[in-house]
């Protein structure tokens, strides 16, 4: 078999005296969802920031289809193909939905045409053609959510990195955002994702990490994955424990 | 280089960076706590010296008694300033409409209002304060040192103790580096967050007000002499890291000291190019100045 | 009848041109515990920092024990008695334990009574006591969370709200900390808390408000909440 | 003042462009009440006779020291207020480029105040020049240290030079050099500063090491109280004197702004004889020298009485041609030749272009601060029979302390 | 809201890219053609003159703005490369008799350059510090200059400043014209490249990159746009511009000296035009311009000799209210009121 899309050998991150991140491995194959989940504080975003270029890991390797890009610099991670969300959404605010979509084009390939007609694409993808032309800044929070999933699909990336995508959305909008995540990974991307919201990472994942000071703490499919005590002390609390038991 | 007109130039240095520092004090307060870089921070220093003048020259007071109005009067400027011009800014930023820099614009046009002002109210002449009594210079060796320029330089360690010690243990103070610590924790503790932003921008201006009076005993005054020192208090500033009173003095003693030894080698000229060129290579090997928390 | 410790009415806010809140009603009786729970960025920061003046509210009121204090600058709904901990914690962080404290008894009236205030805040947190001179960035997240408690405690609230209080700490913490609320409770005040932790926080309130899309959607006594089917649906994943 | 729109005599417009705001103000300001003050009493006798009494008046343009603001103002002045003549510009920064819209209009063009060479070395036919060039400033004052020497047989070896490093500084002192080294003195120092100092410890810790017989000094007004007071705080002693070209101690704000003592025996170069109203008897300069102290607050400058000088020449071409044609009157200017009058208020003896419009009979006054006034010492001609020159000059601790 | 599945994109009606291009395009074309007729209309010399010195101030803050505009910056050390410009031009032509306009495009790529060197470890440093640093790399360049006789060569006179020889009459090749016709359409031209220059940019790859640093630094990383590059190629183009400005000037005033066309003064000019006027935007620096030039003309011409520094004080004024109440720039109210008497067209 050939190399995983994404191979996460070993990184660590400390900040001052703060473990933030302890010898984390895992690896994700090509077309999957894999979901990432873990109490506050556990390293997640961390994590994914290490994956994404902003941090550089104190050690271990990030392969992405076998090349290491651990140390890169965000935008020739971007341009390896991993694409990614952040957990606040940071649209720019001056530009246009479409605009929006266009910069991360912009990645790929100077052909405006071309750039155009794919952020028109995936302007319809996102459901957003009726907003086209509205400036980012008028969007809804949610609307601005799917726009931030949207730019990151506009680099044309192999893996989407998403971190909290469904915070802040109604139980409809959580819904429509899984629809979407589904539709992502039909357009051939593989996606890894940091979510809280338990019914969005049961409905999406393929499979599920789970994350705990730093560590790996349980690696599975997601009904296993949640029923298993450690998770449930570690994520939920004894308190939960006791009335699901 | 004959070493002891070294050592003078050393001397020298330290009094004059002492005075750089001292006059850079408020600019270095008003932006620890505001975040607001005051660019009219010259003209403020400008119209003390015309107030302690006007003291002098129409009621006759000796310019160190007359800090005994420049003092308050340029608090009182400042806190109106801030009250008036640069609160409305401050309010819309917190909603986030308005660019960081744009503090720095509007102090830009308070620098044009006030310096032209005063051009159209005291006219171009340069006025002088002159003591009416004669200080003998103190004998360093054989070589005077101005007993005024050593008042300034002086003071302006006693103010920078004298200020920081207030901030630390006052309760005012406390509030005071509460707020700049952490604007809305500050608000949530029942801080008046307005008020404590006039009452610094009062206090930058009032450290100005009473070293109006202390350089008018030597430094002529004209509506242009704010941008001399503005800029000069800049590269100090932020020399010895924004936001930290010790930093301003160790940052105008830097300068100070450099400009002096440098100019004994070179000329006067090639002494400021030497000093900005300190001044740039200091923020790109330490973008947060000596003294500043990185 | 008393009136409220806290009344909120038709509240609506936002930034700048972004809509948060839509008309928000909650009303805290006095001495009870009242929990607020909602998805992330529902609004229930925006929520407490629109009552404390920090956020301009553009409709509604707010009253505090019958007073009205909407749009009043920060400081004086401080004084008025709203006081929060904020989400995050906030510390100032380059000061110590003790400063920190003290700021929190800023105002004329908590300035008075600081003495006894930090007495009283030290029996609850004893580590405060110790760790006084400590400064605060060095703390753990645990006593960090201390130390935002007992700032909030040391200004005399009347209504003291706890946003958050449990993000970032380990469970065991999690569970002192509920503790301590517990105990502050005991004395004459109302508290207004924002968790995530929705059943611990469900069972120790008199009563929970869940907050959806800027509007209060739902509302109830911590057990008629848990056993709500769209909450458990919604925000337990069950 | 707006020119009153009486039908008869005409009113005769002069366009002057001046440093108004900005660095230069000052002198701007002093050039521009001298003016006022010489049209005033033109056309209270009565307006150019000639031309059946047609009143002047002055259009100023405020160039703020730019020269493209300068050169704005001179269009604006020729093509708007149709100016017969211009005079400025002070700075020959913006005079330079200015008369060269004046040429290309054909407009006469009265330099006043800039120094630099080439203004008067272009072949132009419009522009003209009463006051010296700049290299004449740095002759005169070595002029003045060898008639001194030669009067009292004790000859200064070695010169200190510092000035202010912009134009005016950099250039005088390069003429220094070459005149010092032409009659043999020794330039130990050659130091410019830049504008705006607030401290010249430094550079007199340079002036002390190098122990200077002559200190020559070019700096604007705030810069030269600053240095002017450290020199005294600091008891250096310049045994051959501190000589000034122009600038801050041309300035009457300056004098007012110092102690007396720190400019006793000061020797000032500028273009002007600054005891005139002792020297002279003619009313006009008199009566300046009166509104002046009116307008100003202090008697006829350096700067006022080429204002006034200017003006008279204008009016003494104007009467001449005849007529505000601009033909006319440029060709009345070349012809100029002056020799009594207001015209001559800065102490020059006559008033004679060359064939550039350079007035060949230019020259500056040297004056010595002696018991509290400034007494002119050369040429000596101009110096009054009571003025006695102090040279060497005492030290520090010599002089009384007041 | 449930998705609806789109099995083929569907072409969105288009209202800001070729459309908007058109409509800034049109309003590029009309203003210059409007612009083009005024010699023909007035022989009015003084207000040609005027003219030329607005737009040359409005080419010169639409320069700075190619930059800081887009990038969010405040560079307050702009004049280095006008003088730059200036100067080289001057000494290629009076040392060498290269043509004026060869040495302007030399003094560009020297502008160019030096921004490299410049703007390499300087974008790092935000706000206040940026803005700090660029002063003094211009004071720098500036007091150099002004005590520098020679170099390599070059007669640069130091603060004397360079006096360009009039040849006499009308020569292309010398940048030289006896009237001002010439230069109204030369700086009319270059200030119609530029704002041409600047909507370009701002749909290429290079405005939206811009724009997306300016918008939110880490969001435009994760999108593949190294900041740096980007700022830099701006900052280089800019310099080009500003340098060719400063070579205008050095023609059409035969005159530069290191202090007005280096100095700080004129880099707070740029600066405030654009801010005024609208940064960011292709227009803004033009109608900063078309304000500022005539206000400070007409309060010198009527007021200067009576209150000095008036003009100065009216500047400050309509800077903070700009500040305070038009953080866009006055261009703001402008095009929503274009939009209203012209717009909505093609807008759904
Ligand atoms: N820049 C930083 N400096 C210091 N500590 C940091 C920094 N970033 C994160 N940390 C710490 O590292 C730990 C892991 O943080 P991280 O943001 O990865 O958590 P997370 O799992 O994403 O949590 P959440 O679910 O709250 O987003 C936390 O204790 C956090 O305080
Ligand atoms: N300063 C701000 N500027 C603009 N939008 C903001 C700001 N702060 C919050 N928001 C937006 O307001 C909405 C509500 O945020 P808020 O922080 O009140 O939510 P919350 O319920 O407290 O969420 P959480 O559980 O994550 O703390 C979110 O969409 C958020 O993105
Ligand atoms: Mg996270
Ligand atoms: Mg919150």
């Amino acid at each position: 078999m050939n190399a995983p899309l994404l191979s996460v050998e070993a990184i660590s991150k400390r900040f001052g005296g703060l473990q933030a991140v302890k010898d984390l491995s895992f690896r994700l194959e090509e077309g999957e969802i894999l979901g990432l989940l873990g109490p506050n504080g556990a390293g997640k975003t961390t994590a994914f920031n290490m994956i994404a270029g902003f941090f550089r890991p104190d050690e271990g390797r990030v392969l992405l289809a076998g090349r290491n890009v651990a140390g890169l610099k965000p935008w020739d991670i971007c341009k390896a193909g991993i694409g990614r969300t952040f957990q606040l959404s940071k649209p720019f605010g001056d530009l246009s939905v479409v605009e929006n979509l266009m910069v991360g084009g912009f990645a790929r390939s100077s052909d405006r045409r071309r750039i155009r007609t794919l952020a028109e694409e995936i302007a319809v993808f996102l459901g957003l053609e009726a907003k086209a032309e509205t400036e980012a800044h008028n969007l809804t929070a949610f609307d601005r959510r799917k726009l931030e999933l949207g730019r990151a699909l506009s680099t044309e990336p192999r893996l989407l990195l998403m971190d909290e995508v469904v915070a802040g959305a109604t139980p409809s909008e959580a819904v429509e955002m899984v629809a979407l995540v589904r539709r992502v990974r039909e357009r051939g991307v593989s996606v890894l994702i940091v979510e809280h919201v338990m019914k969005v990472i049961m409905a999406l994942s393929d499979r599920v990490l789970v994350m705990d000071r730093g560590a790996l703490i349980a690696d599975g499919r997601p009904q296993e994955v949640v029923t298993s005590p450690d998770v449930l002390k570690a994520y939920f609390g004894e308190r939960y424990v006791v009335p699901r038991a | 280089m004959d070493p002891l007109i070294l050592s003078f130039a050393v001397v020298n240095g330290l009094l004059q960076g002492g005075i750089y520092g001292g006059i850079a004090l408020g600019l270095s307060l008003i932006f620890g706590v505001l975040r607001v870089v005051n660019f009219a921070h010259g003209s403020f220093l400008m119209l003390s010296l015309y107030l302690s003048f006007w003291c002098w020259s129409l009621l006759g007071m000796d310019p160190y008694l007359s800090a005994l109005v420049t003092v308050p009067a340029m608090f009182a400027l400042g806190y109106l300033v801030q009250r008036v011009i640069i609160s409305p800014l401050i309010v819309r930023e917190r909603a986030l409409v308005v660019e960081p820099l744009s503090a720095l614009l509007l102090t830009c046009g308070i620098f044009l209002v006030v310096d032209n002002l005063a051009l159209m109210a005291f006219g171009p002449d340069v006025r002088s304060v002159q003591l009416s009594y004669y200080m003998p210079s103190v004998m360093l060796g054989p070589i005077p040192v101005d007993t005024p320029r050593l008042i300034a330089a002086a003071s302006s360690i006693g103010v920078a103790v004298a200020v920081s010690m207030w901030l630390r243990y006052s309760h005012l103070g406390r509030a005071i580096r509460a707020t700049a610590q952490n604007r809305d924790a500050a608000a949530m503790s029942g801080i008046d967050v307005p008020q404590v932003y006039a009452v610094t921008f009062g206090l930058g201006c009032a450290i100005l007000g009473l070293f109006g009076a202390l350089i008018a005993p030597f430094i002529p005054v004209n509506p242009q002499i704010g941008v001399a020192f503005g800029i000069k208090s800049f590269i100090v500033v932020v020399l010895g890291g924004m936001g930290s009173l010790p930093g301003s003095i160790i940052g105008g003693l830097v300068i100070g000291v450099f400009e002096a030894v440098a100019s004994q080698f070179v000329t006067a000229t090639s002494a400021a190019i030497f000093s900005l060129g300190l001044f740039i290579l200091v923020l790109l090997v330490r973008p947060a100045g000596i003294m500043g928390r990185a | 009848m008393s009136s409220p410790a806290l009344k909120v009415k038709g509240l609506h806010s936002g930034y700048g041109d972004i809509r948060v809140l839509r008309g928000v009603d909650i009303e805290l009786p006095p001495g009870a515990v009242v929990a607020l729970i909602g998805a992330n960025g529902a609004g229930k920061t925006t929520l407490l920092r629109t009552i404390s003046g920090l956020v301009p509210a553009s409709a509604g009121s707010v009253e505090i024990g019958g007073t009205p204090i909407t749009a009043l600058p920060s400081h004086r709904v401080v004084e008025a008695g709203f006081v929060q901990s904020p989400e995050g914690k906030q510390l100032f962080s380059g000061m110590s334990v003790m400063e920190n404290l003290m700021v929190g008894a800023h105002g004329r009236r908590a300035h008075a009574r600081r003495h006894e205030t930090l007495e009283e805040v030290f029996d609850l947190f004893p580590i405060l006591k110790e760790r006084r001179s400590q400064i605060a960035s060095t703390l753990s997240g645990g006593q960090q969370q201390m130390v935002a408690v007992g700032r909030a405690l040391m200004a005399l609230p009347r209504v003291l709200a706890l946003d958050e209080p449990s993000l970032g700490l380990a469970p065991i913490m999690v569970d002192r900390l509920f503790e301590s609320i517990a105990r502050i409770k005991a004395r004459d005040l109302s508290i207004l808390i924002i968790e995530q932790n929705v059943f611990q926080v469900l069972e120790m309130a008199d009563y929970g408000y869940v907050l959806e899309n800027g509007q209060i959607s739902l509302s109830g006594t911590g057990p008629d909440l848990l056993a709500d089917a769209h909450l458990r649906a919604t925000y337990l994943g069950l | 003042q707006a020119p009153a729109a009486t039908s008869a005599p005409a009113t005769i417009s002069i366009g002057c462009v001046l440093p108004l705001s900005g660095g230069s103000a000052s002198v701007g300001n002093q050039i521009k009440a001298g003016t006022q003050i010489a049209v005033d009493q033109i056309n209270r006798e009565g307006g150019i006779k000639s031309m059946g009494g047609a009143k002047l008046a002055v259009l100023f343009g405020d160039s703020q020291s730019k020269a493209d603001i300068g050169v704005t103002e001179t269009e604006r002045l020729i093509t708007r207020e149709n100016v017969a003549a211009l005079c400025g510009a002070f700075n020959s920064a913006v005079t330079f480029p200015a008369t060269e819209v004046a040429e290309r209009y054909k407009t006469p063009w009265v330099v006043l105040g800039a120094v630099k060479d080439e203004i008067t070395e272009r072949n132009f036919k419009y522009v003209f020049r009463i006051n010296n060039k700049a290299n004449y400033d740095a002759r005169e004052q070595v002029d003045a240290i060898d008639l001194l020497a030669q009067e009292s047989g004790k000859k200064p070896k070695t010169i200190a030079l510092i000035y202010e490093g912009s134009d005016w500084g950099r250039s005088h002192a390069a003429n220094i050099k070459k005149f010092a080294a032409e009659r043999g003195y020794a330039v130990v120092l050659d130091e410019a500063a830049p504008p705006n100092q607030v401290d010249f410890s430094n550079q007199l810790l340079k002036v002390r090491a190098s122990r200077p017989d002559v200190l020559i000094v070019a700096f604007y007004t705030p810069d030269h109280l600053i240095l002017s007071r450290q020199l005294m705080d600091q008891r250096l002693d310049i045994p051959f004197g501190v000589h000034s070209v122009g600038g801050g101690t041309e300035d009457p704000a300056f004098y007012k702004a110092i102690a007396p003592r720190a400019v006793d025996y000061y020797f000032v170069q500028e273009d002007f004889q600054i005891d005139i109203v002792e020297a002279t008897k003619d009313p006009a300069i008199l009566d300046a020298d009166k509104r002046s102290k009116e307008m100003l607050g202090y008697g006829l400058t350096a700067y006022s009485a080429q204002g006034l000088a200017t003006i008279y020449v204008i009016r003494d071409a104007l009467e001449r041609a005849g007529s505000a044609d601009r033909e006319k009157l440029r060709d009345a200017l070349a012809a100029t030749d002056i020799a009594a009058g207001p015209a001559l208020a800065a102490g020059y003896q006559r008033i004679k272009f060359d064939a550039q419009g350079q007035n060949t009979f230019a020259h500056g006054v040297i004056s010595e601060n002696l018991g509290g006034k400034r007494r002119t010492v050369w040429p000596k001609d101009n110096r009054l029979p009571d003025t006695k020159p102090v040279w060497p000059v005492p030290e520090w601790s010599k002089r009384p302390n007041s | 809201m449930s998705v609806t599945p789109h099995p083929h994109p569907v072409p969105l009606t288009r209202t800001t890219s070729p459309m908007g291009f058109s409509r800034g395009g049109i309003a590029l074309a009309v203003l210059s053609g409007a612009a083009a007729l005024l010699p023909l209309v007035t022989a009015d010399s003084f207000l040609i003159h005027s003219a030329i010195m607005v737009l040359f101030f409005a080419y010169m803050a639409t320069s700075w703005n190619f930059l800081c505009g887009y990038v969010g910056q405040l560079s307050l050390g702009h004049a280095m490369f006008s003088g730059v410009g200036g100067y080289v031009s001057v000494l290629l032509s009076t040392t060498y008799g290269v043509s004026p306009w060869i040495g302007m495009l030399v003094g560009g790529v020297v502008a160019a350059a030096l921004s490299v060197l410049i703007g390499y470890p300087t974008f790092r440093l935000k706000g206040p510090y940026f803005a700090l640093t660029t002063i003094a790399f211009a004071e720098i360049v500036r007091i150099w200059v002004e005590n520098t006789d020679s170099f390599l060569g070059f007669r640069i006179k130091g603060a004397e400043g360079l006096v360009v020889p009039g040849v006499g009459g009308d020569s292309f090749w010398a940048f030289q014209f006896s009237g001002k016709t010439a230069y109204y359409y030369i700086i009319l031209a270059m200030l119609a490249l530029a704002i041409l220059a600047t909507m370009v940019m701002e749909r290429s790859k290079l405005g939206y990159c811009l724009k997306a640093i300016r918008g939110d630094r880490d969001a435009a990383e994760a999108l593949g746009i190294s900041p740096t590059r980007y700022t830099q190629a701006a900052f280089a183009i800019s310099a080009f511009m500003t340098a060719l400005g400063g070579s205008f000037y050095a023609q059409f005033f035969r005159y530069i000296n290191p202090e007005r066309n280096m100095g700080l003064e004129l880099s707070i000019d740029m600066a405030l035009m654009s801010i005024i006027g609208g940064q960011g935007t292709p227009f803004g620096p033009l109608v900063g311009a078309l304000l500022l030039m005539p206000l400070g003309e007409i309060s010198r011409g009527y007021l200067g000799g009576q209150f000095l520094g008036l003009h100065l004080v009216i500047y400050g004024v309509v800077l903070m209210i700009t500040v305070l109440y038009f953080p866009k720039g006055l261009i703001a109210p402008i095009t929503a009121l274009a939009n209203r008497l012209f717009g909505r067209g093609g807008r759904p």
